[in-house]
């Protein structure tokens, strides 16, 4: 029993962590209907950018906050030099420009940081809690806080503000989005600021957990990606249902099943449920008539 | 010039192992050019990053042989890409210096390749014996499920028996995961297990140390030598008090006595890696410092830079004695490590001690 | 109001604008036809912004056009209803029509949602339904309906009656001759040339990416060539 | 008996009936129309007689045989055709090649005889480029032939689809506003086009605003209004009839467009 | 009368590929060359699967894992010659493709991707999972194709890295006559049809669900048959061939050559190849730059190197 409480908690802490990135995703992907595959570099920076100030001498609260906003400044940067330049491409051609400028950054950030492994000290604390035997860490309440805290927002954020309604227009016909006064070359820097800073967010949250490094980011978007599809992409009920479910999915597998084939599980589960919920979980089905 | 090459895991997955490795093999060349180079010519290294990519090695190798016409191969941070260069270097007849663990590389021994590290097959053995000796025969064991950790659990599930130990649990963990709880859960809750043996690199056995004092499993926690780096100690915090491991006289460099063998080169690497780079030494540059001179030491007995000579030179090695041990090489040993220069460590108080 | 002078755009290296020039004066209702291909719609997305030209002159209450942002020509006052609907399939009707007020203050989205709603029943009903599910025609009303929550100086009309039943074609021409009355100014592409006329003060008639003809409306419904080449009569 | 036979067809999204018992025939070189007010339920007919929907309820039969539900290409099999209303336009191809793969029933072939590009499957397909550069000069489409589709003025494309449509060779056709962004000149020429079509024997369902054409071309026309068939008959009776006259067509005064 | 484009560019490739040893300063190139054919191969299959068709595969380098592992064990366990080994991996390829093909084509765009991806991930585990059978994640050796020595003894006598060249550049050509015959068929319309309207294709008469299972299966192929070429070549193979990286790598060649050109493919694979071996000198600054050509390409060439530079020339021209 203690046991089953044990993957659970384990596995809402991972799925929290896939949570926030695959909301990350889903706000680039909202403006633009693309995926942006640099997601798990902003993830690595959070972390990345946290450690090294920490390390510099700034107190922790401070150095996160640099590093969300560092993230978020990338992200108009990616925005504004490359994907806005890129105009028109077709969507397939701004996913390769996300892949490449995830490479440009993991480049840049082993020459910048370097290549080993860093971690810095939980917010509250690195004393785990024991709760009836299980064994509950402070910083995994954190993550969890966090992600539920980013999904409200995000929640509102898109049904609740017109500018969430912008963004959402932004993706579903930029002409026409023009055509109503959208600032379309806006709402795209403001959802890559959102979704690198989101990102960031994770990496801050997870480095004492999980540790970080220039390449720690590939592993995080993948989960993050399989995460957001298995919940719908673009709906942040669906990021945060399916992050969680993936962790839990993967922690009862490695405890309970095989821990040698807990990656597969959680992919068999992912293709099960999309072959009765093409749109996955929460996805929305799309409108076109003929 | 003597040209020699190498192609390491400086990104990538094995990153750990092959920057520092890629670091040492530059300040090495650097300083021994300085001293005057090799039989009075200069030595070039040619260095390629294969970011562990076991068919971007192979390029790398060929185009070593091929372009850059190199005399000699130093690389292969993981037995992947080792197995990937071990074939190019067969055909072109190039000697070739591994820095990989598994025990495959030189076993059969295949003419032109050698290799520095301890094999995981002795990690095993070297943690067996000491287990058996501190009485624990019923052990867990958790391992990555990269090319490192799989191997060399399947060398020590193979050799268990030999030492009498039993293994009792069986867990696996992705390379980049980011939480082992669950494996860990299994292992604490299986009833008997007096030990757990950990085998893997990188951020995986950090984090399952971690784990591992957060469950406040009080079962001994065995490491591989995967992890043997001062970095380890930092990010596995307070939790790797106790932590034993397989390691090289590098990481306990300021315990050897002055009439320690190795007390004169360990502590001249270590003094020049520590300078140039920044950061502690760690056993896996201790790899490639001791492929490197081996190399130099051979190509100097040859008293010629041509590949056949080199190779026949390292396989007649003999009481060389470098960072990770003395090397005594022959037609039948492309190793020529024994367990003695493997030392069981355990961390105290953050820092790496002898364990008698 | 409007003023366009020897305007050229091209589709990568094609040029299918080769200097087009009109005016539209402050409360006009202008009008423009021509043939499949003509250029009409090319006219109307340089004007709005979303389509780049590669020459002359565009000029709208004073201010020159070339180079300000689509976003900003709204703010100015231009709204277009495009060809092809262009709705916001995945949004509800009412967010459709909330987006075309975009810019401007929530005082007024509800009265002139409320004008949007009386004008087209069916839009009120269906409120809540994402608009990709309405019918083409119910497409069209919304957006039509939507360009005018901008409450434009300059109303950009491209095809308004397309796929609009007879009974709702007769009301759109109201609807446009109603705006001039409240000193909208309206810039009507239609097909169906001989209704758009009737209500026109004046027209232009586009051969090729060029103007070949223009006139006050009548002078364009009584001439023969028009007659023969447009309204099929 | 019918080439097509619609009996008490309807489908329902959420609590909205959009179309409900609904039924009519057409015969060969018949000209059938189908009117209504704006969502009245005409393009949901016409994709539940060509497989884009499935019907909730009633039938559709081809020349007797149940096809209700059949998939698109199943019915394409069979000889039924459509155009759309929102254009379905293969953008990336040229304007020939989206008229060619309107002929792929008679164009196909076996995979690998086309992966291999043997003497028959090159037959195929230069008979194909035939037939569709005589149906581009039919529309007057030629000059675009070799354009990207994409490349097109909104009432070019309206024909492409017409012409794509006959590359079937069908023998009954469903047109949904074939005329929307035409004007009256280019509407007068697709309505001789569409009376040749339907002379050579086929079948034609057509939906359409523009009653000057409705009434000039349909041998016979139904009313749909709010899902319900509310009348039908010939076009001089129909357009006649007050509550097809209160719903659709308007009081009209002399207006150009609708009754001319 | 004019050459068609398709042997046009297929003459034209056939130039290159025959004339590029003039201008290599060393056996190396041979090498390079004969993995970008390599790459090509596959991304030929994908310009089918993704330009053609418009279904997107995060997972195809599993097929490429199913070549190669199928030229390491076949001979081993069923005794089969290398080359029919070879063979045998494209009928699993195939056949798995086809199986799993049927409900998971049913999903679009980026559902298919992670469908895909979760594929080619499953395929990568086993790999590097059935440790015994396998060898594992440190890979194991693959037996000796043996048609050099076989060439040798008629008289063409080839070093091993010009054999490689040349036989994959075989296979290479081959397959991009099958892919431009294809392109310009009834099935390829039919495929290129239901990339823009999988309902108006149906309309004509496509059937949508099987012409996307033909088009997953032969790239299916195409990608077997790349792993199994890098297999021979390479004589060892790891599960990394199979892996989630190299399949991105393969969707961004296609997407940088030009999804929709079977020379773009070879564009594409060419440029990736090569770009790592060139950058080598950049040293610590190689990722950057690596990852900036990337988005510069994207950026002022939209459509892929292949599709925009030839527009461009046509326009001179
Ligand atoms: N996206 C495009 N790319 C290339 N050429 C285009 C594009 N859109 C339109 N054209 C060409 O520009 C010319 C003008 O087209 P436009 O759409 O402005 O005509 P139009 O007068 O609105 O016609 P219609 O009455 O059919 O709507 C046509 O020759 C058309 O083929
Ligand atoms: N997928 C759908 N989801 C929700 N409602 C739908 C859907 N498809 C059609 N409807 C509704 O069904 C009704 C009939 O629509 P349909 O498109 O058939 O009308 P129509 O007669 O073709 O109209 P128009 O003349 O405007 O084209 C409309 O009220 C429409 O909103
Ligand atoms: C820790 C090291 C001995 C690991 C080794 N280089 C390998 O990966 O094979
Ligand atoms: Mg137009
Ligand atoms: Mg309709």
């Amino acid at each position: 029993m203690t046991e089953l409480l044990q993957y659970l908690v384990s596995g809402t802490t991972v799925g929290a962590a896939y949570a926030l990135v695959a909301l990350g995703f889903t706000i680039i992907y909202n403006a633009s209907d693309v995926v942006n595959f640099a997601q798990g570099e902003f993830v690595m920076l959070g972390g990345m950018v946290t450690f090294f100030a920490w390390q510099a001498g700034v107190p922790l609260p401070l150095a996160a906050l640099l590093a969300i906003v560092a993230a978020a400044v990338i992200g108009v940067l990616l925005n504004k030099l490359a994907i806005e330049r890129a105009g028109a491409a077709p969507v397939v051609s701004l996913i390769i420009i996300t892949i490449g400028a995830s490479i440009f950054l993991r480049g840049g950030a082993q020459l910048v940081f370097d290549k080993q492994l860093h971690r810095f000290p939980g917010f509250s604390g690195d004393e785990p809690m024991n709760v009836g035997g299980v064994t509950i860490l402070p910083q995994g309440l954190w993550v969890v806080a966090v992600a539920v805290m980013v999904f409200v927002l995000l929640y509102v954020f898109f049904t609740r503000t017109l500018t969430g309604k912008a963004i959402l227009a932004t993706a579903n016909n930029r002409v026409a989005a023009k055509l109503v006064g959208i600032n379309t070359d806006y709402m795209m820097s403001l959802s890559f600021a959102l979704s690198a800073a989101i990102g960031a967010l994770a990496g801050i949250l997870m480095t004492p957990i999980s540790l970080t490094s220039y390449d720690l980011g590939v592993p995080f978007a993948l989960k993050g990606f399989a995460a957001a599809m298995l919940g719908g992409m673009g709906v942040p009920v669906g990021a945060l249902v399916g992050g969680l479910l993936l962790g839990l999915i993967e922690a009862l597998t490695a405890g309970l099943v095989s821990s040698t084939y807990k990656d597969a599980v959680a992919f068999i589960v992912i293709l099960v449920v999309l072959f009765w919920m093409p749109q996955g979980l929460f996805g929305r089905k799309s409108m076109e008539r003929v | 010039d003597i040209k020699i090459g190498s192609t390491v895991s400086e990104t990538g997955p094995a990153s750990s192992l092959g920057d520092p490795e890629a670091k040492t093999l530059r300040m090495l060349v650097d300083e021994i050019n300085a001293a005057g180079g090799v039989l009075g010519e200069k030595i070039e290294l040619v260095s390629y990053d294969d970011a562990g990519d076991p068919n971007k090695a192979r390029t790398f190798a060929t185009r070593l042989i091929e372009d850059d016409e190199v005399v000699a191969i130093v690389g292969g941070s993981t037995t992947a890409t080792t197995m990937s260069i071990m074939q190019v270097v067969a055909d072109a007849e190039i000697p070739f210096i591994s820095l990989a663990g598994a025990l495959e590389i030189v076993d059969p021994v295949q003419p032109w390749t050698f290799k520095t590290p301890h094999t995981d097959r002795m990690a095993c053995g070297k943690i067996f014996e000491n287990m058996k000796a501190g009485g624990l025969t019923k052990i867990g064991l958790i391992s990555g499920s990269d090319g490192f950790g799989a191997s060399m659990r399947k060398h020590c599930v193979d050799i268990a028996g030999d030492y009498g130990i039993e293994i009792l649990a069986d867990e696996i963990y992705g390379p980049t995961d980011a939480d082992m709880t669950p494996q860990l859960t299994n292992l604490r809750s299986k009833e008997g297990v007096q030990a757990i043996l950990n085998a893997g690199f990188g951020q995986g056995p950090a984090i399952v140390t971690r784990n591992y004092g957060q469950l406040g499993i009080k079962t001994p926690l065995y490491q591989s030598h995967g992890v043997a780096s001062k970095a380890f100690i930092e990010l596995a915090g307070p939790a790797s008090n106790g932590v034993k491991i397989p390691g090289t006289a590098i990481l306990i460099a300021d315990q050897l006595s002055q009439d320690d063998p190795q007390y004169a080169v360990v502590t001249a690497y270590r003094k020049i890696y520590e300078e140039k780079a920044g950061s502690p030494a760690s056993t896996f540059g201790g790899y490639a410092h001791d492929a490197l001179r081996l190399l130099v030491d051979a190509i100097n007995r040859a008293g010629a830079a041509e590949p056949q000579a080199i190779r026949d030179a390292i396989e007649q090695t003999k009481g060389f004695v470098g960072v990770t041990g003395a090397f005594n090489m022959s037609a039948t040993d492309h190793l020529g490590l024994d367990l003695s220069a493997f030392r069981m460590l355990e961390i105290k108080d953050g820092n790496w001690v002898l364990l008698q | 109001m409007l003023s366009v002078e020897n305007l050229r755009s091209r589709y990568g290296r094609i040029e299918v604008l080769h200097g087009v020039d009109l005016q539209v004066r402050s409360g006009e209702i202008v009008t423009v036809v021509g043939a499949n291909g003509a250029g009409k719609t090319t006219l109307l997305r340089c004007i709005s912004g979303v389509q780049p030209i590669s020459g002359g002159n565009l000029v709208f209450k004073g201010e020159p056009l070339q180079g300000m942002p689509a976003h900003r020509r709204v703010a100015l006052g231009l709204a277009q209803s495009p060809e092809g609907r262009q709705i916001f399939t995945s949004l509800s009707v009412e967010e459709n029509l909330r987006l075309g007020a975009y810019l401007f203050a929530d005082a007024r989205v509800d009265t002139d949602m409320a004008e949007a709603f009386a004008m087209f029943p069916i839009l009120r009903e269906k409120r809540n339904l994402a608009a990709g599910g309405l019918s083409g025609g119910q497409q069209q009303m919304l957006a039509i309906s939507r360009a005018l929550m901008a409450r434009p100086a300059c109303l950009l009309l491209d095809e308004p009656s397309m796929g609009l039943a007879p009974i709702l074609v007769a009301q759109i021409m109201d609807v446009i001759r109603n705006l001039k009355t409240l000193g909208v100014t309206v810039l009507l592409v239609e097909q169906n040339a001989y209704a758009a006329l009737r209500i026109a003060d004046r027209g232009y008639v586009m051969e090729t990416g060029r103007v070949t003809m223009q006139g006050t409306a009548e002078e364009l419904i009584a001439d023969e060539r028009i007659r023969a080449a447009y309204l099929g009569v | 008996m019918p080439l097509l036979s619609v009996e008490g067809l309807g489908i329902d999204f959420g609590g909205l009936r959009a179309v409900n018992d609904v039924g009519f025939g057409v015969e060969p070189g018949e000209i059938v129309s189908v009117i209504g007010p704006n969502g009245a339920g005409k393009t949901t007919l016409f994709n539940m007689i060509s497989g884009a929907y499935r019907p909730a309820r009633g039938k559709v039969s081809l020349d007797g045989e149940a096809v209700t539900g059949m998939a698109p290409n199943q019915l394409a099999e069979r000889g039924l055709s459509r155009t759309f209303q929102n254009l379905q336009i293969f953008q990336k191809m040229s304007v020939l090649e989206n008229v060619m793969t309107g002929r792929h029933l008679k164009a196909r072939g076996s995979l690998v005889a086309d992966l291999f590009s043997t003497p028959a499957s090159r037959r195929r397909t230069a008979e194909a480029r035939t037939v569709a550069s005589g149906l581009l000069a039919r529309v007057g489409l030629d000059r675009a032939a070799d354009q990207q589709a994409s490349s097109l003025s909104y009432g070019a494309l309206k024909r492409l689809e017409i012409a794509r449509a006959l590359a079937l060779e069908p023998r009954i056709l469903l047109l949904d506003e074939p005329a929307a962004g035409c004007n009256a000149v280019e509407t007068e020429e697709i309505d001789h086009l569409i009376a040749d079509v339907a002379k050579s024997g086929v079948a034609i369902l057509l939906v359409e605003h523009d009653m000057k054409m409705v009434m000039r071309i349909s041998s016979h026309i139904v009313v749909l209004d709010r899902g319900e068939k509310i009348a039908e008959g010939k076009p001089e009776k129909v357009s006649r009839d007050p509550k097809v006259i209160e719903a659709y067509l308007g009081v009209q005064e002399g207006s150009g467009h609708a009754l001319g | 009368m004019r050459l068609s484009s398709k042997h046009l560019t297929l003459l034209i490739l056939l130039a290159i590929v025959a004339l590029a040893p003039l201008a290599f300063p060393s056996n190396f190139y041979y090498r390079i060359g004969a993995l970008a054919f390599v790459n090509g191969l596959a991304v030929t299959g994908l310009v089918i699967l993704i330009g053609f068709a418009g279904q997107v595969s995060l997972g195809h380098a599993g097929f490429a894992g199913i070549g190669a592992y199928t030229c390491a064990l076949a001979p081993i366990y069923l005794g089969l010659h290398p080359a029919l080994a070879m063979l045998l991996g494209t009928v699993i390829s195939a056949g798995i493709a086809w199986l799993i093909g049927g409900p998971i084509l049913r999903l679009k765009g980026y559902y298919l991707g992670v469908a895909t991806l979760g594929f080619g991930i499953l395929v990568s585990m086993v790999l590097a999972n059935e440790v015994p059978i396998t060898g594992g994640a440190d890979g194991r050796e693959v037996p000796e194709l043996g048609l050099r020595a076989a060439l040798k003894f008629i008289g063409i006598d080839l070093s091993n890295a010009q054999f490689w060249y040349a036989f994959t550049a075989l296979f290479l050509l081959g397959g991009a006559w099958v892919a431009s015959n294809l392109h310009d068929s009834a099935a390829g319309r039919a495929l290129r049809a239901l990339h823009d309207s999988e309902i108006a294709a149906g309309t004509v008469g496509v059937d949508v669900a099987r012409y996307k299972l033909s088009a997953f299966v032969l790239s299916a192929v195409y990608a077997s048959l790349s792993g199994s070429l890098l297999a021979l070549m390479n004589k060892f193979i790891t599960p990394d061939v199979a892996g989630f990286l190299h399949s991105v790598e393969l969707v961004t060649m296609t997407v940088l050559g030009g999804a929709g050109s079977v020379p773009g493919a070879i564009a594409g694979a060419t440029l990736l190849t090569l770009l790592p071996q060139a950058l080598t000198a950049l040293q610590a600054y190689e990722h950057m730059i690596l990852g900036l050509i990337m988005m510069l390409v994207m950026i002022f060439m939209r459509d892929g190197l292949v599709p925009t530079l030839s527009r461009a020339l046509r326009g001179r021209g």
